[in-house]
């Protein structure tokens, strides 16, 4: 086992656990740093990966500027405590119980792939350097490129539509 | 081009009522629509009997297999005709009758004939289908709009009946159309489909045709909107319902059921049959205890039809021309019997037997017509419906398909003593005896009531008398229909 | 192509149109050429005019299916906008955000109707989705309109993640996201292959609002302001069944004895609980909510037989069903009362809406002779000529009969009882396209090559 | 000549006519009219029934065929009339005491008003064509048009004052034991022509001999039954005595004279499938046999002039099916000749005596009526001796006809038979005793009108009391002398002559008059017993009788209740909770489905999304692991 | 790595990520669960990425790409919905000063 294996298994533990606890923080800034945490181990498994535009843009992207966004949004609310209401147990116990079966079946159903043979080779390649996916973006797939332009213009006017906070003086908003 | 013109006059006169502002035209034009309607299905009675083919093809979703293609043939013709007259009847016989929105009344009534003369006279399984809920969608409206005071219930009790009759039947041409090697909807590729049918198919299809069109006849136990419907709707409205509507579904089982699902027809023979029986003895009895005069005539209509289904599921010549005949004699009967209802109701002002009595000494005319008509109800020899009746016992008795051929004839003749009884009963409460307080003011029939009882009448005993000249048009279309029906040779193959 | 662009364009122009145009009839004017010339557009691309020679690289085809799809789609909105411009105006201030949003769903919905890789459809998914949160939501002071929105939202990203594992799991087996890659892998499927099928089935079953996956859609489209919910119910539901079939019948044509059963069960479910729960409603809106929910249900008969009467059925069951929909909500939208009471009487002060109403209702009923008819009949004819499952077909049928309970219940209350329903306001042009959608139901009925010519001509 | 049968239509195409007018122009005609034309129709038929019969007694016999009444692939009916020996004869009979009878009412009825009276004759004539249509008919269907056509005009006669409830009910009744012997009748025909392929009855008698005994018994059995209901024997009688109700007239023509004879006529004219059913033929006999004793000790009993002679009919009947069931056709034909110039004689003549009697019927209030009605009386008396069979009236030829025959078949049935004569005298002189007889018991209003009738009742009286002696004159046995049996020859182109084991003329002899001194005592005996008659109380057997048997009763609770009892369950209770309730329940459970699913909608996502998972757990696992 | 590792530790986060969906009434946190859902997709695409370029890169060189450039967008479509996302859930807070998604049953029918 080398050291990418051992790294493997590191950030996966630490993923998993992460994971677990974004689930089971009561405090939501809490699960959000926790998220940050597997944003960090993911980026690290793209590493090994050889996925390294991937990695950076993950932490800078995910973790830089989405996670900033919940954590401020949190604040912003003043949630930052635990006072969250409990969902009632027998919900909490369906959940966990079907979420559990649901893995289960899915790893007993894969687990037999014809891909278990195929491995993830860890180290090497360059298919993830900004090079090679730089051409590929702005070669093969310009049109979904420019459309996830159009994708954004999108969500924008919709933070204009729904954060603008619209004057008073229209009364006639809605049918009731 | 006749058969199209049975369509398109109803067709296009009803929709152009609905553009009329004041009743009396309204009522005028209906009148006159019909008569059109029945100066051409004698026009086409005349062409008919000189061997001229009635028939009309255009394409017409071509893509679909389907096309336009309409034919009048003798039993086509038969209805066709009862359709044209049983209209000008009812509009003369209801003529005083007051209704709101009038235009819009009489406009439905022809776009309900059309789609019957529509059912009547397509060649083609989907066109079929098309005039069939044609000539249902107007009676839902009618049924609705003018009538008792739980109408509404009544009606959509119908409709979602008759309506899910109708789609499962639509299924069923779907079916057999998938299953045709040319992919077509006419009726010679189902009857040539029905040749080479599994039975296990037939099955399906024959229980998916049958349910719509036993609903729509009605027969026991798919009967229970009828009574209901009967009593709640004006009585025009029941007129068409029960006088011609109800034969789309006889007219059905002949033309699209027995000859194209032979076999399943033949296995399942005696369930229906004895369905049908039941449901006479059934009707019959509970005919006795009405004390409403629309609902025993309903019971009894159900008995009626009842008859009808038997003799068709008894698969004979005689037996066909039997029912082709009695779908005429039927109308005209039980129209008659409407007439004679609607005018009490409106003499004395309700349809209780209970609250009527001695009427005949107030109304001699209208009595002695109730009980000629009453007579026919019964099947007395000279009336008309002796001949269907009888030609139809016979059919059930010779039957070559069941081997309860005997049993079935006689609790179907138990049938018609009853008949016999709650018939007479009604008579005899309602005409005879003292007068009671809703009587007691009562007039006698007047011109337009005299007329169209006349005629009434007159078709009773013409057709009593000399039914041949009904049943010569009939010949071939029954021996077809009995041939594609023939189950022997299909059985030997199997 | 024509239209994609056109649209994602005229989206952009009218989000400066707001600040530029201070009228609002000046807006609405623009964005309605807006739409005319993207139908055009499109039009002129069926027989043959390309403005825009891209290479996609065989990500996007646009072959006569998509557009005419495209055709009906954007026809469809453009009479939608003309019955619903006024109550559009009446959700809020951002006028001409909301009509750049419905633009933006636009050029998705073109997307989806031609993608041929599973990008696109992601994304095309995602633009149409996305602007439909913030439009669900656009009633910013009503809470059910919040609320519908959020449910909207995190149930839709949960059905766009388990798409997305959907996604990767069949690229993971094909190493490719072209749709006709998949179709192409010969010998049993593999697991992984059938999981990530199971998968997309799941999320497109969410997005089309197929029963068990259709929770969202009438708590979405009843706290939706309703004008909304005409565009959300039909358009947009009509572009999910496109993309729908398009998924399933080029990437998962092959297996179809893998997901047919689950497409019967599902479309019974649907049908089932669509039919079954409207007819308890007493609210109108709620009503044709779960009938949409219905209708999908018969939709899915298309996709559950996949077969060439299917695809042209499809098309035909969009039209006759938009069609009927968008009238039916134009006129809700005008009523203050949504319940079946407030329409008691309707006929007597509005004859000709009441007329053009039942014309929709009769068609979404599925009466012959309108266009709701000849759509179901093609429905019914591609799944028996599956030749097998008939009892599916046979429920269909039934659920139909069920169906007149709730239709006709309209009609009933309409016509046949008493009651007085206030004047409502609507101008000429808003009558005139009344008459026009009852008249194109009827027509399509009669005539339905009208509509059916141009996939084959 | 052949060709002069051809006018046979005429016969019944005349009172068709009679009823045409009088019905239609009931209101626009005189009174007098009205009598002239009902009656000259009947005439008319009269004189062409006799020419007809002239011819035939020449050896003439012909059939008629005018259109194809129903005509379907191989079954073809023609609208066809028969002339041959039976119906010639009864031709003869029925417009014979028909016209008579039209005659007497003309007188009888003249109180009724313009459209009364108009609508009464119109009855009577249609009654008179729907009667010769059952006998001229030339096949079954034919017949069978007469044969409801009696029924119908019996119904219309029964009932004809409407505004009596009992008597509606009364004709209601009539038609409706009627129709169940008809759907006897109808079976069986429906037998016939799955068997013969035909209705004609030349077609049939003709293959009759081809068919296997069981078909023979079953169609005979079935015919039967429709006899039973139209001549009223067991067990659909019970229709007859209360049919009394309708007008005098009509009881005479209807129900003694014509209608009912209608079943011997059919049994007669089928005798050929008779002959082949042996067991047909017993339990005819046996049923007429049970039919004549029952009616008879009924008859003891009874109160009403009307209902004793009535009951009288039903067991004459009797007598004439007990003929026909051991063979004696010719017999059973001959008696109902007889009959019906004495039934039509003492009905007239009842009616006469209740004219007088302003309307009283009951013979408890009559008495020593021969003082004033002279006439009648003798008449009357006349009528009781032809009936009781004393000789040499007509009865006692007719009658001992049937009586030989069934010695020569049973003895014991013989011995019962006489014992039924005996009855018949008793209750007849009863009858006669107590009407004529004794002391004036009615009230004094009553007294002060009672006057004999005017000729025209007492003159058709007079000409039927010749007729009833002279009539067994006809068929007089060979035994007193050459040209003896000239019915029973004239029949036999149509009943063959039986040619039995035939009694020696010495006990021939002894038969005819041991029963003739039997019923001569049981006369005296009756005079003794009736000639102080007081009313009182019946007890015992005589109320059983009194109330017929209790068999209306009987009926009442085995039949009639019970039915109109399930036509209620039926109505209240299974239409409405099971078939109606079956269609409502589906309604019912899919709203209450649609409450259920409608939770569903919870609007938690939570819940949303738990229901979305464990779909797709559902999914995996039966794609993954239950799927193959 | 076998490539079944990599499928079964997405599928985990995956799964934990439903489950999350399923516990929790917060809409921040829901939310947040469902962006460890695509991450889990994104690693997972990540990996089979590799392993199509392992497999494929003899017959061409970019092999495997196209799954890389997929998790960018679902990135960048991932922002697109944050940004929407968290204005639903700053809109709604301002409305009911609470962003517990139990709140959310007035639509209930």
């Amino acid at each position: 086992m080398g050291v990418t294996q051992i790294l493997f298994w590191i950030l996966s533990v630490l993923a998993v656990f992460s994971a677990l606890m974004v689930v089971a923080s009561k405090n939501p800034v809490y699960s959000v740093l926790w998220l940050i945490l597997i944003f960090f181990a993911i980026s690290g498994l793209y590493l090994l990966l050889n996925a390294q535009f991937l990695a950076i843009v993950n932490i800078i992207v995910y973790a830089g500027a989405i996670m900033v966004l919940f954590l401020f949004v949190i604040m912003l609310m003043n949630l930052n405590r635990d006072n969250e209401p409990q969902k009632n147990k027998w919900m909490k116990f369906a959940g966990i119980v079907s979420g559990g079966c649901l893995l289960l079946v899915l790893v007993a159903a894969l687990k037999n792939a014809e891909t278990k043979s195929a491995v993830a080779e860890m180290g090497t390649g360059n298919i993830g350097l900004i090079e090679n996916l730089g051409k590929a973006l702005f070669n093969d797939y310009v049109i979904p490129f420019e459309i996830s332009s159009v994708l954004f213009l999108s969500a924008m006017v919709g933070a204009v539509v729904l954060g603008k906070k619209e004057a008073s003086q229209n009364s006639s908003s809605g049918e009731s | 081009m006749i058969p199209v013109l049975f369509i398109v006059i109803p067709l296009v006169s009803g929709l152009a009522l609905f553009f009329f502002k004041n009743e009396k035209p309204a009522r005028s034009f209906a009148l006159f629509s019909s008569l059109i309607s029945l100066v051409i299905s004698i026009l086409g009675l005349t062409a008919f009997s000189s061997g001229q083919h009635l028939q009309f093809a255009v394409t017409w979703l071509g893509f679909l297999g389907s096309s336009f293609s309409v034919k009048v043939d003798g039993m086509g013709q038969v209805l066709c005709l009862l359709t044209a007259v049983s209209y000008p009847l009812i509009f003369i016989a209801t003529w005083k009758n007051q209704y709101r929105k009038a235009n819009n009344y009489f406009a439905l009534m022809l776009l309900t004939q059309a789609g019957l003369m529509g059912v009547f006279v397509a060649m083609d399984a989907l066109l079929f289908y098309f005039f069939w809920e044609l000539a249902v969608i107007p009676m839902y409206f009618l049924c609705s709009q003018w009538g008792g005071e739980k109408r509404i219930q009544a009606t959509i009790k119908f409709f979602i009946y008759t309506f899910l009759g109708s789609v499962l039947m639509l299924v069923g041409i779907i079916y057999l159309y998938s299953k045709t090697p040319e992919h077509s909807f006419s009726i010679e590729a189902f009857y040539k489909l029905g040749k080479t049918l599994s039975y296990e198919t037939q099955e399906w299809v024959f229980w998916l045709f049958f349910f719509a069109f036993a609903v729509k006849m009605p027969i026991f136990p798919f009967h229970t909107w009828q009574p209901d419907l009967y009593e709640q709707s004006g009585s025009s409205i029941t007129m068409v319902l029960s006088g011609v509507m109800v034969k789309m579904g006889v007219f059905a089982c002949l033309r699209w059921l027995l000859p194209v699902v032979s076999i399943a027809s033949y296995r399942w023979g005696d369930v229906v049959t004895s369905m049908a029986v039941i449901g006479i003895l059934y009707a019959s009895l509970i005919a006795l205890k009405q004390d409403d005069l629309k609902r025993m005539v309903a019971y009894s209509s159900i008995a009626h039809i009842g008859l009808m289904g038997a003799t068709i599921f008894s698969e004979t010549y005689v037996g066909f021309q039997g029912v082709m005949i009695q779908m005429f004699n039927h109308c005209i009967n039980i129209i008659g019997m409407w007439i004679v209802v609607d005018m009490i109701e409106k003499k004395c002002g309700t349809r209780k037997i209970s609250e009527l009595g001695g009427l005949a000494q107030r109304a001699p005319s209208l009595a002695i017509f109730a009980m000629v008509i009453g007579l026919a109800n019964v099947a007395l020899p000279l009336t008309n419906a002796f001949i269907g009746e009888f030609m139809m016992f016979n059919g059930i008795f010779s039957s070559s398909v069941t081997q309860y051929n005997i049993v079935f004839t006689v609790l179907a003749g138990i049938g018609i003593i009853l008949a016999a009884i709650y018939i007479l009963n009604m008579i005899r409460k309602v005409f005879f005896g003292d007068l009671k307080n809703s009587t007691a003011r009562a007039t006698d029939t007047g011109w337009s009531e005299n007329f169209v009882l006349s005629v009434i009448v007159i078709l009773i005993l013409w057709m009593g008398v000399y039914p041949d000249s009904l049943l010569q048009l009939t010949k071939e279309i029954s021996e077809t229909i009995l041939s594609n029906s023939d189950i022997t040779s299909l059985l030997t193959k199997h | 192509m024509n239209a994609l662009i056109l649209s994602a364009v005229w989206g952009v122009v009218m989000m400066f149109s707001g600040i530029l145009l201070k009228q609002r009839s000046a807006i609405r004017n623009f964005a309605l050429v807006g739409l005319v010339l993207v139908l055009s557009a499109n039009i002129l691309e069926m027989s043959g005019t390309v403005f825009f020679h891209i290479d996609t690289k065989g990500m996007l085809v646009f072959d006569r299916f998509s557009l005419l799809a495209g055709t009906i789609i954007f026809a469809s909105t453009l009479l939608y906008l003309i019955v619903s411009s006024k109550e559009i105006e009446r959700v809020g201030i951002h006028y001409a955000d909301y009509l750049a949003l419905i633009f933006f769903i636009l050029c998705g919905i073109s997307l989806v109707v031609s993608f041929k890789s599973l990008l696109l459809l992601f994304l095309g998914i995602e633009l149409i989705t996305i602007p439909l949160y913030i439009l669900t939501g656009s009633d910013k002071k009503n809470l059910k309109s919040n609320e519908a929105s959020l449910k909207y939202f995190l149930l839709g990203a949960f059905s766009t993640s388990l798409m997305l594992m959907g996604i990767a799991l069949i690229y993971g087996v094909t190493g490719s996201f072209m749709s006709l890659s998949v179709g192409v892998v010969k010998g049993e499927p593999s697991v992984l292959l059938i999981a990530g099928m199971i998968l997309l089935l799941f999320s497109m079953a969410f997005k089309a609002s197929v029963a068990p996956f259709h929770f969202w859609a009438p708590d979405a489209y009843d706290g939706a302001p309703t004008v909304f919910t005409s565009f959300m119910a039909t358009v947009v539901k009509a572009a999910s069944f496109l993309a729908f079939i398009r998924l399933f019948e080029d990437a998962f044509g092959s297996l179809q004895k893998q997901w047919q059963l689950w497409m019967a069960i599902f479309t019974a479910a649907t049908l089932f609980i669509g039919n079954i729960t409207a007819i308890f409603q007493q609210s109108v809106k709620k009503m044709l909510i779960y009938s949409s929910i219905s209708q999908a249900g018969f939709m899915m008969l298309a996709i559950y037989a996949m077969n060439s009467d299917a695809k042209e059925g499809l098309i035909m069951y969009i039209a006759a069903y938009c069609l009927a929909t968008i009238g039916l909500f134009a006129v809700l939208a005008k009523m203050s009362d949504y319940t079946f009471e407030g329409f008691n009487g309707f006929a007597k002060n509005h004859p000709l809406l009441a007329a053009t109403m039942t014309i929709f209702l009769l068609s979404l009923a599925g009466i012959p002779l309108t266009a709701g008819f000849i759509s179901k009949f093609y429905m019914l004819k591609a799944a028996v000529n599956t030749q097998h499952n008939l009892w599916l077909v046979i429920f269909a049928v039934v659920m139909a009969a069920v169906s007149i309970f709730y239709y006709f219940r309209l009609i009933q209350a309409m016509y046949f009882r008493e009651g007085t329903v206030p004047k409502l306001q609507t101008t000429p042009a808003f009558r005139v396209t009344l008459v026009l959608l009852a008249a194109a139901v009827i027509l399509l009925g009669i005539f339905p090559n009208l509509l059916l010519y141009w996939l084959y001509f | 000549m052949q060709n002069a049968l051809q006018l046979a239509w005429l016969v019944p195409f005349f009172p068709l006519l009679g009823f045409l007018i009088t019905g239609l122009f009931r209101r626009q005609l005189s009174k007098t009219m009205i009598a002239i034309v009902g009656n000259a129709v009947v005439f008319a038929s009269l004189l062409v029934s006799v020419w007809i019969f002239v011819q035939v007694k020449d050896g003439n016999s012909y059939v008629a065929e005018y259109f194809n009444f129903i005509s379907a692939g191989s079954l073809k009916i023609p609208f066809a009339l028969q002339i041959d020996a039976l119906s010639s004869l009864f031709l003869l009979i029925v417009t014979g005491v028909s016209f008579i009878i039209h005659f007497y009412s003309v007188f009888y009825m003249k109180e009724e008003s313009r459209e009364h009276y108009g609508r009464f004759f119109s009855y009577m004539n249609l009654f008179v064509f729907s009667m010769l249509l059952l006998v001229m008919g030339a096949n079954f269907v034919i017949m069978f048009i007469g044969w409801e056509g009696v029924g119908l005009c019996s119904y219309l006669l029964i009932g004809y004052w409407f505004k009596n409830k009992e008597y509606n009910k009364a004709a209601d009744k009539a038609f409706i034991m009627n129709r169940i012997g008809d759907l006897g009748f109808l079976i069986a025909m429906f037998w016939i022509l799955s068997k013969t392929g035909s209705f004609d009855f030349a077609v049939v008698f003709s293959k009759a001999s081809a068919l296997s005994t069981t078909d023979v018994t079953i169609i005979t059995l079935l015919l039967f039954i429709g006899a039973t209901g139209k001549s009223a024997q067991i067990p659909l009688y019970t229709w007859l005595p209360d049919a009394m109700a309708g007008p005098t007239p009509v009881s005479a023509l209807i129900h003694a004279a014509t209608m009912v004879t209608a079943g011997v006529y059919m049994i007669a004219r089928s005798n050929v499938l008779y002959s082949l059913a042996p067991l047909s033929q017993y339990i005819i006999a046996i049923v007429g046999l049970a039919t004549a004793i029952l009616a008879a000790t009924v008859a003891l009993k009874q109160n009403d002039i009307k209902k004793v002679l009535a009951y009288s009919t039903v067991s004459q009947l009797g007598y004439m099916f007990l003929g026909l069931g051991v063979g004696a056709y010719s017999a059973g034909v001959f008696h109902v000749m007889t009959h019906a110039f004495f039934k039509a004689l003492l009905f007239l003549a009842a009616g006469s005596v209740i004219h007088a009697m302003s309307g009283e019927q009951d013979i408890r209030k009559m008495g020593g009526l021969r003082g004033k009605l002279k006439t009648t009386y003798f008449t009357f008396l006349v009528g009781c001796i032809a009936i009781s069979g004393i000789p040499p009236f007509s009865g006692f030829f007719s009658k001992d006809a049937i009586l030989l025959s069934t010695y020569e078949h049973n003895k014991i049935l013989y011995v019962i038979a006489i014992f039924g004569t005996l009855l018949t005298a008793f209750y007849m002189f009863r009858l006669l005793f107590l009407t004529f007889n004794g002391n004036f018991r009615g009230t004094d209003e009553q007294h002060h009108h009672l006057h004999e009738s005017k000729a025209g009742i007492t003159l058709p009286l007079i000409v039927l009391a010749i007729l009833s002696f002279v009539g067994g004159f006809a068929d007089i046995p060979e035994i007193f002398g050459k040209g003896g049996n000239r019915l029973t020859e004239f029949l036999a182109p149509v009943i063959p002559l039986s040619h039995g084991a035939s009694v020696s003329h010495s006990t021939e002899m002894m038969l005819m008059f041991i029963p003739a001194v039997l019923v001569l005592l049981v006369i005296v005996y009756a005079w003794y017993r009736f000639k102080n008659y007081r009313p009182s109380e019946e007890k015992g057997l005589g109320k059983i009788l009194e109330n017929k048997w209790y068999v209306d009763e009987f009926y009442d609770k085995i039949f009639v209740k019970p039915l109109y009892q399930l036509g209620s369950f039926l109505n209240k209770t299974f239409e409405r909770s099971v078939v109606d309730g079956l269609v409502n329940g589906v309604g019912k459970l899919v709203n209450y489905g649609s409450r259920q699913i409608r939770l569903l909608q919870s609007g938690q996502i939570g819940s949303y999304i738990l229901l979305m998972v464990l779909s797709m757990l559902f999914v995996f696992i039966i794609q993954f692991f239950l799927r193959k | 790595m076998p490539i079944n590792y990599y499928i079964f530790l997405s599928l985990t986060l995956f799964t934990i990520g439903i489950v999350g969906i399923l516990i929790r009434r917060n809409a921040i946190i829901v939310f947040m669960c469902i962006e460890i859902m695509l991450n889990a997709v994104n690693l997972l695409l990540v990996a089979f990425s590799k392993m199509h370029h392992l497999q494929g890169a003899a017959a061409m060189p970019t092999a495997g790409t196209d799954g890389q450039i997929f998790v960018f967008f679902i990135m960048v479509v991932a922002a697109a919905e944050v940004t929407v996302g968290l204005a639903i859930i700053v809109m709604m807070f301002r409305n009911i000063h609470s962003i517990d998604i139990n709140f959310l049953n007035r639509l209930k029918h």
